[in-house]
C-alpha cells in the first residue's frame, strides 16, 4: 500500500470530500497560504468562495460555521491550536452541540473542526500544549483522534459526511509520520476502536500520540515475557465501548495511557468504564497514565515531567502485571 | 418597498396585538403553573419585531433571543405550537426539549430563541453566507438587546459580515435595560447605532414604538441587503412595559422609576397605533382583537389537551445520525 | 445552633470577608440590585466603589478581575448561571488559572468565583441547568461545591481568603434550603469531604445538590438492613482522597451520585480513583449515576428522565450490596 | 512631558537597538537549537514599545503579548534573566516554565506576555481598576495587534475602561498583518483608531516608525489616563520586517511583496533614527552599539551557564496555596 504522511494524508481526505460534495468549506485563520499545511493548494484547486480566511475572531466564525450549516453548508473550520476553543468555547458545546437537541431534533449540523496541530510539541509551552477532547465528550460532542495517517484520512472524511459537529484532533506530534493509506475512497467509520496490536495478558489503551510510544513499551514487555494488547479508540465519542470491554475482559489488566489532564480526563472515563463493566474479569486495579494536572511547561526537562512518559507507562504496566502496587 | 398596503397596515396591528395577548397570556399561565421555567414577556416591544419581520419573505433567516415570542410569531410562528412547547408538549416546537427560551422553526427561518445574550449574531451571519454562496437571495436578521452590545461575539460577528458584505441586518432592541443594568451606565454612547460606523456599516436608530417607522427602516436595509449592499445595524429605542421575566415581581428589586415607565406606557404601540388607524378609518381594531383571542383561545386549548412526551424519548434528537450507546444515559 | 438558609448564610459569610478585607470587591451582573440574592444589600452597606454592576462582558470583566487580583484586590465575580463560565472560558481556564504557574510562581490571584444558581432548576432547559465543575476541576482551578447552609458560608469564605482562584457552586436547588450556621467567624477548610451520614456495608459518595436525596436514599436502605454512609465531597479540588478511600476501604461498595454530565464527569474521576487505590477493599462494582449526556430538557417528565434520580441511585445500591450487576 | 532631553534621545536609540540586536540574537540562538519552540520577533516595531514604555514610569502596568520581547525590554526586562527563560533555564524570568510567549516580571509592571491574542486586554484594564481603588495613580498599556482588534474580548476591554474611566491605553501595534491575513481584508477601516469611536475614547493613528512621534502621542495618552481623563485607542502603523516566527521561512508561505517589504524597510527606525541623531550631533551611535553588544555577550553568557530546572519542580507554582496530592500528578 503507498505510505503517506499524516497531514498528507489528512489534506488528501479533505479535498477528496471538498471534490465530492460542493457545500463543503474550509473557514479558519490562514487556511488560504495554509500556515498548518493542512489546506495547501485548496484556494487554488477550488477558489476563494470555498476556502475563507477569516478574521481572529473564533467564536464569531464558529457561529457562522453553525448557521451556516443550518442552511445547508457543510464547513470544515480549522482551528490552530487547542485553546482557540477556549476562546469560541460556547459557540461548540452550548450552541453548535446543543441547538439540534434543544430544537427537538429539527434540522442537521454537520460541521467538522479541525484542530490541525494538537498537543504538545517540544516547547509550546502552557497556552499552546493543550488535549482538550475531555472537554468535548463531556459535553456531547462527537470527537475523534486518529493516530495513523489512514485513519488521518478515513476519519476526517468520515467526519465531513457525518450529519453531526465532529472535533477531530490531529496531534503535532504524528504529523510528520508516514503510514499505509488504502488507495480511493477511503472512509474510517466512526465508533470503532482499533487494535493496534494483539495480546493476551494486559491491555493498554494508548491513546492518539501516544500510541508509537504504547507498541514500543508493548515490545520491551514481549521481551520480558509478556503479551500486551495495543488498542487505540480513535473514536473517542462514539466510544467502541464493547471493543475496548472486550479486549480487557481478555487480557483481565488494563492500562490507560492517556494525552489529556488526569483529574476527570478520557483515562478516567476509561476507568469508569472498566471498573464497572469490566468488573469481574480485572485481575488488577486500573492504572492510569496521564498528563500532570498543570499547564504544560516551555523547559524541556519540565516538559518530559508533566506530559505521559513511555517509562512511566513500563512502570505502570509492570507492576499491573505482577498484579502489584507500583 | 414604498407605502405600506391597507392590508398591511391591519396585519402589523394583527401582529401587534397578537404579540401582546399571547405574553399576557403566558403570564397568566406561569402564575397558574401551567408554563413551568422562565419566561421574559415581550411585552411593550410588539412595533420592532413587527415592524422587522415584516420587512422579511418568508424564505428570509432570524436569530432570535430569550425574549423571543414576538420574534417567532411575527415572522410566523403558529401560536398553537408555541403555546405547546411553552407548556411542555410533546406538540410543541420543540417537542418540549426547548421551552422559552429555545423555540425553532427552521422550515420558517426561524433559527431559534437562545439563552445565551449575544450568541445568535454570528449565527444569523451564517445563515447569510449561505445564501449567498447557494446563489440565493436570502436575508439574515439577528435581533439582540442593549445589553448584547457589550459581548464580543456579537462585535466579531458584525465584524464578519461588513468584510464579506453579508446580507444581514443586526436589530438592536434599545429597552434601556439589561436585567436591572441601564445601558446609559454599561455603554458611554448615546446613541448604540454609532457602534456600526466601527465597521463601516450604516448605523441607523428608529423610533421603536412606531411600526412604520421600524418597518420603514427595516425594509430599506433588508432591500440593501438582499441587493448585495452589505449589513446595516438598526437600533429600534424601545422599553418592556413589564419586569424582565415574569419571576421579576416576586424577586422586588427596582431599577426603573415609576415616572420613567409611565412615560412610556403612554408611548404603547398597541394605543397610539390602533388609534390612528381609526383616524384613518383603515379598520374597526375590535374585529381585529376577535380573530386574536379566538386564535390564542385555540393555541391554550390545543396546547392543554396535547399530551407530555414520553420520558423514554428523552435521549432522542441530540444526533442526526445515532449510535449504540450514545447519548450516554446516567445510569 | 441557629439556622439559616442556604443562600443568607452564603450572603452572610461574603459580608463578613468585605468587612473584613476592604481589597475585597463584588463584580457581576445586577449585583447591586442583587438578581440573584448573594449581594443583597451590600452596595448599600460597602458603596459603589465596592459592588460593581458589569455590562454583559463575561470574558472581560473576568480577565480584569484577574488583573485586579495581580495588582492586590481579592475580587468576587458572580456568574448568573453556569452557561457564563463558556463564553468567559478562555479567561478562566487558560489566563486566570495558569498565570501563575506559567510565570513560574509569580504572584497571586485571589479571585472568587460564584455561580449564584448552579445546575438544573424545574423547566430551565438547555443553556440554564448545566453543573460545569467537572471542566473546572479538569484544568485544575480550586472548585468547591457546599451542601449545606453552614457550609455555604463556611466554604465561600474560605474561597475568598484563598490566595488562587476558586470556582464556587452554590446549586439553585439548595438555595432556599434551611440548616445549622455556627456563630462567628465560621471557615470551613479547603480539601477536606464531608461524613453526612456514617455506614459500615456501602458508600454513596454524593455531590451538592444531590445530597438530601441520598440520605433518603440511605433511610431507605437502613430500613431494608444495609447501612449506608453518605459522604459529601464539597470541595472538588482540592479532594479529599484520603477520607474518601478511606470510606471505601471501609464499606467495600460504592455508588457515585453526582450532577454533572457521565462521560469525563466528576463521577468518573472517583470511579477511576477507587478502581485504582481502592481496589483491594473493593466488594462490587463501582457504579455511577449521574446525568445523561445531553442538554437538559425543558419539559418536566423529560427532565426528570434526564437527571440523576433517586430511584436509580436505590436501584444502584442494591445491586451494589447484592454484589450483583443492575 | 514636553521634548525629550538628550538623554532620552539617546536612550530611546539604546533600547531600539537593544531590542533590534536581541531578537537578531534570539534567531540565531533559534535557529542553533538553543531555544526550543516558537519565538515571535520584533524587528521593525521597535519605534512602537520604545516610545511607549518610554512614557510610563516604573510602577505602571503592561500586558504585552505573542510578540512581547520588545515590549518587556522597553519596560526595564532584564535581557540575562529574558535570555535565560527563552533558553528554559532555571534563572529565567519563569524559572524555564514559560518561555518566550509567557516572560513576565511582576515586580516591573510587566503582567506578561500571551499566548492568545486579545487576552491581555482586560487584565490591564483590572491593574488599572486597582490602581484607581486604591488611589495609586498608575497607568496600564495593552499591548495588541492588528489582528486582536478583531477579538471579542478586547471590544469588551475597550467598553469597560470607557465606562468606568480607566487608566489604560489601548496600543494597537499596526504591522497590517496577523500572520498571512492583511488587516485590509480583515477589517473594513482605513484608520484602525476609528474603533476608539464605538467607546467615546480619542483614537489617535501615529507613525509606528518614528519613535518621536510615538513617544509624543503615548505620552499625552499616559497624561490624560493619569489625570483620571479614562482610557485612549493609540494605533501605531508599523510593519514587522520578518517572517510571523523564527519559523516562518521554513513553510514558504507568502503573503507580502518584496515591494512592500523593502518600501517599509527603508524606514527602519534602527536607520532613520540615529541617521538623526548623528545629524543631530546627539550621539555617535556607534558607542551605543557597542554596549548594547556588551550587554547581550553577558545575557547570552548568563543563560548558557545557567543550570536547566531540576524535573522534580516541574509540579511546583501553580498553587500559591498548596495541598496534599494537588497539583495531580500524571501516574
Ligand atoms: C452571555 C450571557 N450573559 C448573561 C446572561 C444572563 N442574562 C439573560 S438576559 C440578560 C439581559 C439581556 O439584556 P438585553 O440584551 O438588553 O436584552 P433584554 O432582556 O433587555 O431584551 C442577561 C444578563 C445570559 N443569558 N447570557
Ligand atoms: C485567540 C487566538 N487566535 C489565534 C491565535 C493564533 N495566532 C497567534 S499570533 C496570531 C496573529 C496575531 O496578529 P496580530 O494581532 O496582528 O499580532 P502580530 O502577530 O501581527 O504582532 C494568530 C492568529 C492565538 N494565539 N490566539
Ligand atoms: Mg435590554
Ligand atoms: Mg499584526
Amino acid at each position: 500500500m503507498r505510505e503517506l504522511r499524516y497531514l498528507e494524508a489528512m489534506r488528501e481526505g479533505l479535498r477528496e470530500e471538498m471534490r465530492r460534495d460542493p457545500s463543503v468549506l474550509v473557514i479558519g485563520e490562514d487556511v488560504r497560504a495554509s500556515l498548518r499545511g493542512l489546506t495547501k493548494g485548496l484556494v487554488e484547486e477550488f477558489g476563494p468562495s470555498r476556502v475563507f480566511d477569516t478574521p481572529i475572531s473564533e467564536a464569531g466564525f464558529t457561529g457562522l460555521a453553525t448557521g451556516a450549516a443550518l442552511a445547508g453548508m457543510r464547513p470544515v473550520v480549522e482551528f490552530q491550536i487547542n485553546a482557540l476553543l477556549f476562546v469560541a468555547f460556547d459557540q461548540l458545546v452550548d450552541q453548535a452541540q446543543k441547538l439540534r437537541y434543544m430544537m427537538g431534533g429539527q434540522g442537521r449540523i454537520p460541521v467538522t473542526y479541525v484542530v490541525a496541530a494538537s498537543g504538545a510539541r517540544r516547547g509550546l509551552a502552557g497556552q499552546h500544549s493543550d488535549h482538550l477532547y475531555p472537554l468535548m465528550v463531556h459535553m456531547g460532542m462527537k470527537t475523534v483522534m486518529p493516530a495513523t495517517a489512514g485513519d488521518a484520512k478515513g476519519l476526517l472524511k468520515a467526519a465531513i459526511r457525518e450529519d453531526d459537529p465532529v472535533m477531530v484532533f490531529a496531534p503535532s506530534a504524528l504529523l510528520a509520520e508516514k503510514g499505509p493509506v488504502p488507495d480511493g475512497d477511503h472512509v474510517t467509520p466512526l465508533g470503532r476502536a482499533r487494535v493496534a496490536r494483539e495480546g493476551t495478558d494486559l491491555t493498554i489503551v494508548a491513546l492518539g500520540p501516544l500510541v508509537p510510544q504504547a507498541l514500543r513499551c508493548a515490545d520491551t514487555l514481549a521481551a520480558e515475557g509478556a503479551s500486551v494488547e495495543v488498542v487505540d479508540p480513535r473514536s473517542l465519542l462514539p466510544l467502541d465501548r464493547e471493543g475496548l470491554l472486550a479486549s480487557v475482559r481478555k487480557t483481565g489488566r488494563v492500562v490507560v495511557f492517556d494525552d489529556s489532564n488526569r483529574t476527570c480526563g478520557f483515562a478516567a472515563e476509561l476507568a469508569a468504564l472498566f471498573a464497572d463493566e469490566a468488573w469481574d474479569a480485572l485481575r488488577a486495579p486500573v492504572r492510569r497514565v496521564t498528563r500532570a494536572d498543570v499547564p504544560v511547561p516551555f523547559s524541556p526537562p519540565l516538559e518530559a515531567q508533566v506530559l505521559p512518559s513511555a517509562d512511566r507507562l513500563l512502570e505502570a504496566c509492570r507492576a499491573c502485571l505482577e498484579g502489584a502496587r507500583a | 418597498m414604498g407605502h405600506p398596503s391597507q392590508d398591511q397596515l391591519i396585519d402589523f396591528y394583527r401582529t401587534m396585538r397578537l404579540i401582546r395577548r399571547f405574553e399576557e397570556r403566558v403570564v397568566e399561565l406561569v402564575n397558574r403553573n401551567e408554563i413551568p421555567g422562565v419566561t421574559h414577556e415581550y411585552v411593550g416591544e410588539e412595533a420592532v419585531a413587527t415592524g422587522v419581520c415584516r420587512a422579511l419573505r418568508p424564505d428570509d433567516v432570524i436569530t432570535s433571543t430569550h425574549r423571543g415570542h414576538g420574534h417567532i410569531l411575527a415572522k410566523g410562528g403558529d401560536p398553537r405550537r408555541m403555546m405547546a412547547e411553552l407548556m411542555g408538549k410533546a406538540t410543541g416546537y420543540n417537542r418540549g426539549r426547548g421551552g422559552s427560551m429555545h423555540i425553532a422553526d427552521l422550515a420558517l427561518g426561524i433559527y431559534g430563541a437562545n439563552g445565551i445574550v449575544g450568541a445568535g449574531a454570528p449565527i444569523a451571519c451564517g445563515a447569510a453566507m449561505a445564501a449567498r454562496l447557494r446563489g440565493e437571495d436570502r436575508v439574515a436578521v439577528a435581533f439582540f438587546g442593549d445589553g448584547a452590545t457589550n459581548q464580543g461575539v456579537v462585535h466579531e460577528a458584525m465584524n464578519l459580515a461588513a468584510i464579506w458584505t453579508l446580507p444581514v441586518v443586526f436589530v438592536c432592541e434599545n429597552n434601556g435595560y439589561a436585567i436591572s443594568a441601564s445601558i446609559r451606565d454599561m455603554s458611554p454612547l448615546e446613541r448604540l447605532a454609532d457602534r456600526a460606523a466601527a465597521y463601516r456599516m450604516p448605523g441607523e436608530s428608529v423610533d421603536g414604538m412606531d411600526v412604520l417607522a421600524v418597518h420603514a427602516a427595516a425594509s430599506a436595509a433588508v432591500a440593501r441587503a438582499r441587493a448585495g449592499g452589505g449589513p446595516t445595524f438598526l437600533e429600534c429605542r424601545t422599553y418592556r412595559f413589564v419586569g424582565h421575566f415574569t419571576a421579576e415581581k416576586a424577586l422586588g428589586i427596582r431599577y426603573r422609576s415609576e415616572e420613567e415607565v409611565e412615560a412610556w406606557r403612554r408611548r404603547d404601540p398597541l394605543v397610539t397605533y390602533p388609534a390612528w388607524l381609526r383616524e384613518q378609518g383603515v379598520v374597526d381594531p375590535a374585529r381585529v382583537d376577535e380573530e386574536v383571542e379566538a386564535l390564542l383561545d385555540e393555541a391554550v386549548a390545543f396546547a392543554r389537551q396535547s399530551p407530555l412526551p414520553a420520558p423514554e424519548e428523552a435521549l432522542d434528537g441530540m444526533y442526526a445520525v445515532p449510535y449504540p450507546g450514545l447519548p450516554a444515559r446516567g445510569w
